[in-house]
């Protein structure tokens, strides 16, 4: 397709802009000026209607397709929450003016808000206190890190090193080494957990830190959990939680309960706030007692009367992470979510996310070998090993995926898998939907055996089939050139 | 219900296939002295109840104080069609392009940013979005240190004291040689930036507009910022760059800003935009998502996720960056806000901004008292000097229905009495009038 | 601007291709004698202008009264999936459906929206829509006579009055011979119907709940009607058809309603939806467009509109209906809100706002004076007898922040005291009882 | 593609209602109840949101597609419209407030917009008064011809003639016949407009009216207009102007200063707002000072203290024909466009939608034969008779436009022209949008020469193909069937 600056028309107009009502001003310089205007589009309103429609298209989608991302829990993203964010009390609020003298009290419902949201998380993790600060998942990891390096700091000590196991997400040593940390990596056992012994061995008074994600990138809980958690404590390691597999827990278990200190959530996950082709993303950061003192400011606070302000001082807070209090959009789609579900609905939804795992887990894993063949929490990870006997790699059986209108399942990652399918469906699909998922991918399983040049040739029925990503590494083209 | 579709009798009939008697038993893994001390959580209601609740915590605030302030994040108008466009479901309920067959819409749209936020600030390459200005700044910052392999910043006192704190957070457990060029009154000194530059910094940090509104042009300190061997971070106002001079022509290193003001709403603070946009012969040294151009195998135009070898999901800790999730659908928002904006609109839109704020400060300064600062000229946001703390006149004004601007005092020791105003293109005259008479009657009465 | 796209660059290529010099030359068919006395219009503005203008007014309406005001037009709640998906740009900036290759979207959603109408009210065919609830009756009038080729319509004083003034303006010009069978204190009586029942009858019609929310079982007069070879006609409020015998099984010959209580906000009276049901037999004679299924050739299901040869576009003046453009979305919007709602949905909102009417007809006639009707069940609408006027105690009440309902005396000259309330599953308990403790305040403060 | 009906699982529900609040009411006799429920579907709120989002990405549309369909000017939507309809303030407004004592102070911003709405209106065509009552063009026909009616029966005559042209739209005989006229047509001439002579000598004392489109239905306007008019006026009969095409002429000419009685428009058509897949439209009517007190009502006035309210009893008004003021949504969203466009834009809007017009006239009658070869107003009509000569008609050519990625011309009608393809650009086409679809029309046109059958096999492109009409209209199948 053209992109929008080839639509170009040299003149051509968008928009009306309101009529100047003041006198012109007299000009600045014209050494601060610019020299030419930005070759931005000269489109029409209907050019660019049709383009981003059009554009709109060319994607997949939770509204179009079923979309078993694994570690992305795609779940249905509800469309009144859509509208709750755009009441103008909350979308047209600007955030200093709760900063201002008086501002305050005229922005009592947001305060009011943030303060909710912090409290219902707090109860579903377990924790003392949560920040809501955060704009993403790694977002929340990295002010983990610097919550753990305060802690440590605060009490003197300097610490090193931060362990992650290798099933980890790669937003994890990335944290950690952004913070500041050497990461020493920690390889997984047979049943798919976080080998405890080299755990043991490499656990030493240098450790700050240890990150798990639980249930694991493989979709499995490891029932040690908290022998790990004490552990570390008894080498004063701090045990971060990466949230991004809440969905499969709910209720169920509370990070904060078995022995973890810092806990991220992913609200683009767990609470149904849309992915927007890849963010915004919301990941609040919950503590335990003795670390809120740590939190970034300002945070909102609860006063005697009732009413709700900002807390900007906190002595030993690490400052702050983000502009404000986070993307609020997102955190308003996550109050209106959890308000909706309420106890028992969240409960359902761990219930019918691994439910839905298990299910497309026990029915595919004749046709497709199971990285772990065992009961599986809210996904479930195969591996194409048997497929690529025939040359069939699990990125083809993607791409025949897309042919059938399917997302494809994520297979760039965990790296420990070889050619890894992680297959996420979560509880929003229904029976009918996994059972057309199970006959697809039965389907190019046989078609593997029978016709592999076939599965390889995959996706006939789209705009573009396999682009060249060397082509595109090595002959950068990153933008349009006039 | 609650979003899930299961009837009972599927329930049991997946168990079955399953071969488990129960959900129970799917959850076995977790040993059960693990329940959860508490639950307390309250029962669903319907999406009714919940949107009065909400509405009613909306009604509560005051969202529709004629709007002064600014600071870096602007109210501007925001055209229908962004949210029409970057509503559609195929759009927001995507994930990160991935899998480029079913996701071309997404890469195109993030490609055509990436040109966009180049052409705006003259810039070689740019990312596919950062979480906000503040960390987009932070991540510059970080860049550099990564390309000079040098440990030293200089922040100028002129870039915005919130985006001054996030990068001292950042960088408290680093072991970073930090340093803040003082402004006295609003007014910092090439000069003392010059007496801190040297041959183990990274990188200077300016910001222009600065957060004082002044427009300066930067390209002699940049000249010597390269001669020191250090790289030059420019934040901008996006807007702002339909009519000053551009970071890329006074030869910027790195360039970033908020781009809220590109179509998103203030919305308390949240979803914004970073952006980053920098040298080709960095490109390898970006954080960040990028979206490039290539060919399939039929040889059609197609886009993909590039460079990826820098990302932390294939370089783990030796990534550039942490960053996974990022701003996408803000930066959809964006590139549709300055596509149908278009080359002309901003240039327009830049002037209206800019006559808008001229023709306050003239009407400002005509009031007892009222010190208009001109010693240098601004774009869309000046400070004024008043007879006593600003802190309290911002109350009284709000009183009155403003939202008057920021007091400096908070930030700047020496500023107890300055306020800093925005007037954007959507305060018309009458309303700038109406907002000089309150204030010479908060002022006098 | 203005969404034309042109530059003059292109007019004068364009001109030049043409043939011509100028615009003015395209419009010589227009003699210059023809030119306007006046076009005085304001000047454009912006979309953002425009936007304040209307905000303006619409704040300037009190639509947050608590509403007690039905009258067949209803406050109920909206799931939101209802805008998100008729907000689709391919649905709402699309055509009537005339090329099917291209149509399918909206051409399957009206079939499934005629479906859901059959089953809601136990009929066999309904058309694509029509206007509104009032003009679908005229419409099923129209139907009548050309069945029967008879000439005389009874109609019940307890269908809507604005219906009846409806059917009243449009049959002034035809020779038809109307009778509008009395009410007395909001009861009409089987009697009167029989009374006026005879050979020349083409069709009664009828309603339920009535005018004033009174249910009833029509099957006896029904009977009544076809042993005098005549139609009956059933006027319906379709959520009310989740609890309520159906037309379709009283035997009723066409079915109408208004449509705007699935997923159709009141919006000050449009746009709405009539819709129209009858029996396969009649669907040669039904007005409107309809939707039916077929096969494509190769094989596949597909749909169509069809019958066409029953309408303008074909017919010309021998057409069964005028109708052209109808009201395609508010259909597609029904057909949404019933596919949320579901079987077990639209039982339960039925119960839903019968229990809460039945809770505040107890309320209401504790209050000193206030005597509810009670000679008939109701489903959410009941009327009150009030101890005076009650035009005068409706302002009051407004004045309170309620929507109290309508005052009958308009309508019916034998009930000026009377008061008409109706109760949706939006009134919580809290407010009825509100309601309740202002009416008492009214009438004896 | 499945029916929503058919994806039902039983038991399955979409929607959480309100929990009800207020004790469980005695229940009422069984004879007054429903048996069974009404099988709805039985599905999940993601099962109905993919099923229409799906449905959707079958259809064309002006956002989608370039949609030059003759007579409907499907113009360009604007967006900021639908955002004005959404204003809470107007859309849950229930419309009998402004009836109740005190109401009509409570609706102020809704009847101005009613009030301002007609005076644009007014304006716009040079009639006295409008009522924005009628709900779509074809009802404001029926309002016109009960008006027509109401002005006789006013001087105590009973006309029981409509004259309309051969070429007037299926409406116009219809309605005259529903309000109880007897239609004379006349035919139209070698020049594309109403036979003068013929019409003159139809013409006689029991002529009630004529209804006239002007540019009319072949894009040509009617020079003769004025005299028209004036010959119908002779004989006491009232002229009607159907304003399907306004958006030919705005401001170039004013149907109320060349002789018109009554008028209706479109505003689904000339003002832009969308059409919904065949509706809601909106077809206010005006008409000339002494037809002003037949008006139905009730009617907005503005009161000598500016403030607004509503008329309901004017003697002699033909009454009610809706059950409010008319589709109030559409009339916000032309209110809106008017006041945005302007007088400077409306008049572009004219004379933009005339040059495109003939742009595509001149460019594509080398291929195909025009209806009548002259410069015409905002649309231009072919005839497919040259591709007939190799079996192709005009169906064929639209069907082979689709597989092209244009909407087809209208090509049922106007009746008059043989194997009719009547193209209506409207303004909001660009140059370079009318340039590809003038090359997709000419490769058909080559097509149609050298490889007819090609054509004829047309759309190959779409879910469906030709769909088989006969056998829709024979074995009925109008509804699901559980
Ligand atoms: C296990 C895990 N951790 C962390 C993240 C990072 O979250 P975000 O994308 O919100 O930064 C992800 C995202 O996919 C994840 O799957
Ligand atoms: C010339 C003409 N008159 C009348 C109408 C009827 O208008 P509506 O569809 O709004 O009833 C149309 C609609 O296509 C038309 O083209």
């Amino acid at each position: 397709m053209e992109l929008i600056f080839e639509e170009s028309v040299r003149g051509r107009k968008g928009l009306r802009l309101p009529k100047c009502d003041v006198p012109q001003a007299k000009d600045i310089s014209g050494r601060y000026k610019r020299e030419k205007p930005a070759q931005l589009p000269e489109v029409s309103e209907l050019d660019v209607v049709r383009h981003f429609t059009r554009l709109s298209r060319m994607n997949f989608s939770v509204d179009t397709h079923f979309y078993p991302l694994g570690s992305c829990t795609m779940k249905y993203n509800p469309k009144f929450t859509e509208n709750i964010a755009k009441l103008t009390g909350f979308s047209q609020l600007h955030p200093l003016l709760p900063q201002l003298l008086l501002g305050g009290m005229l922005t009592q419902g947001a305060l009011e808000v943030l303060y909710n949201v912090e409290r219902l998380l707090v109860e579903i993790t377990g924790m003392t206190e949560v920040t809501t600060e955060p704009l993403a998942g790694a977002h929340g990891e990295l002010t983990g890190m610097m919550l753990i390096a305060a802690y440590h700091r605060d009490k003197g000590s300097r610490k090193k090193y931060v362990i992650v196991p290798d099933s980890s997400h790669g937003t994890n040593p990335a944290s950690a080494a952004i913070a500041g940390y050497q990461t020493i990596s920690i390889p997984t056992d047979k049943n798919g957990v976080m080998d405890f012994k080299e755990y043991k061995n490499k656990l030493n008074s240098e450790v700050a830190g240890l990150m798990l994600t639980c249930p694991n990138t493989v979709g499995i809980f490891n029932s040690q959990i908290k022998e790990i958690c004490s552990l570390a404590h008894r080498n004063d390691a701090l045990v971060y939680y990466d949230g991004a597999n809440l969905n499969a827990i709910l209720g169920k278990v509370r990070p904060g309960d078995i022995g973890f200190d810092i806990v991220h959530l992913n609200l683009h996950k767990t609470f149904a706030t849309p992915h927007g082709s890849g963010g915004p993303g919301s990941g609040p950061v919950g503590v335990r007692k003795d670390l809120t003192q740590f939190l970034p400011v300002p945070k909102v606070i609860k006063r005697p009367d009732g009413t709700y302000a900002l807390e900007e001082n906190r002595q030993k807070s690490i400052g702050r992470i983000a502009s404000f209090y986070g993307n609020f959009d997102v955190l308003l789609k996550t109050y209106a979510y959890i308000l909706l579900l309420g106890k028992t609905g969240l409960i359902e939804v761990s219930e019918k996310a691994v439910l839905n795992a298990n299910y497309i887990a026990v029915k595919l894993k004749k046709y497709y070998d199971l990285a772990y063949d065992r009961i599986c929490m809210h996904e479930c990870v195969f591996s194409a090993t048997r497929q690529l006997a025939n040359g069939v790699h699990a990125l083809d059986i993607a791409k025949a995926l897309i042919d059938r209108g399917f997302h494809p399942p994520t297979i760039y990652f965990p790296l420990i898998v070889k050619e890894a399918m992680m297959i996420e469906p979560t509880e929003s699909e229904s029976k009918h939907s996994l059972d057309r998922f199970i006959a697809a991918m039965r389907g190019i399983a046989e078609l593997s055996q029978n016709n592999p040049e076939v599965v390889k040739s995959a996706p006939l029925n789209t705009a573009v089939s396999r682009p060249d990503e060397t082509k595109a590494a090595r002959e950068l083209n990153l933008r349009w050139i006039a | 219900m609650s979003y899930i579709p299961h009837t009972d009798q599927e329930v049991k009939q997946m168990l079955k296939d399953i071969g488990v008697c129960s959900l129970d038993e799917l959850f076995k893994d977790i040993p059960p002295q693990y329940q959860p001390a508490s639950f307390n959580l309250p029962e669903g209601r319907s999406e009714f109840e919940v949107y009065e609740h909400l509405k009613r915590l909306a009604d509560k605030n005051a969202a529709s104080l004629v709007n002064f302030l600014g600071c870096g994040f602007y109210d501007h108008n925001i055209p229908a069609v962004v949210d029409a466009l970057a509503g559609r479901a195929e759009f927001y309920t995507a994930y990160t392009p991935y899998q480029p067959e079913c996701s071309q819409g997404t890469l195109q749209a993030i490609y055509e940013y990436q040109s966009a936020i180049c052409l705006l600030t003259d810039m070689e390459v740019a990312n596919a979005s950062l979480y906000d200005g503040g960390t987009a700044l932070y991540e510059a910052g970080m860049m550099a240190l990564r390309i000079t392999g040098r440990n030293k910043i200089l922040i100028d006192g002129g870039v915005n004291p919130i985006y001054r704190r996030i990068m001292y957070t950042y960088t408290t457990n680093l072991s970073i040689d930090f340093v803040e060029i003082p402004v006295s009154h609003g007014q910092s000194t090439r000069e003392e930036i010059y007496k801190h530059l040297d041959d183990k910094t990274a990188a200077v940090i300016l910001q222009n507009p600065n957060f004082f509104g002044a427009i300066d042009d930067h390209s002699d300190i940049i000249k010597r910022v390269h001669q020191a061997g250090a790289l030059a971070i420019e934040s901008v106002y996006p807007v702002s760059l339909g009519m000053l001079k551009t970071p890329g022509n006074m030869d910027a290193d790195i360039v970033t800003g908020e781009g809220q003001s590109l179509g998103l709403p203030l919305s308390f603070g949240g979803s914004y935009l970073g952006f980053l946009a920098t040298r080709k012969k960095h490109v390898r040294k970006m954080p960040g998502r990028i979206v490039g151009e290539t060919a399939d195998k039929r040889g059609n135009r197609a886009f993909v996720l590039t460079l990826q070898a820098r990302e932390q999901h294939i370089r783990r800790e030796k990534a550039t960056s942490n960053i996974c999730s990022n701003e996408s659908l803000c930066a959809l928002k964006a590139i549709i806000y300055l596509s149908v904006l278009g080359k002309q609109g901003l240039v327009d839109l830049a002037r209206l901004n800019f006559d808008k704020a001229e023709f306050a400060k003239d009407t400002l300064a005509r009031i007892k008292g009222v010190e208009v600062k001109r010693s240098s000229p601004t774009f869309n946001e000046f400070t004024v000097c008043l007879p006593r703390d600003s802190r309290e006149i911002v109350a009284s004004m709000i009183e009155r229905g403003f939202n008057p601007g920021l007091p400096l005092g908070k930030y700047y020791e020496d500023m107890k009495n300055y306020l800093l105003v925005c007037v954007t293109e959507r305060r018309t005259k009458e309303e700038i009038v109406r907002y000089a008479e309150n204030l010479e009657a908060v002022l006098w009465n």
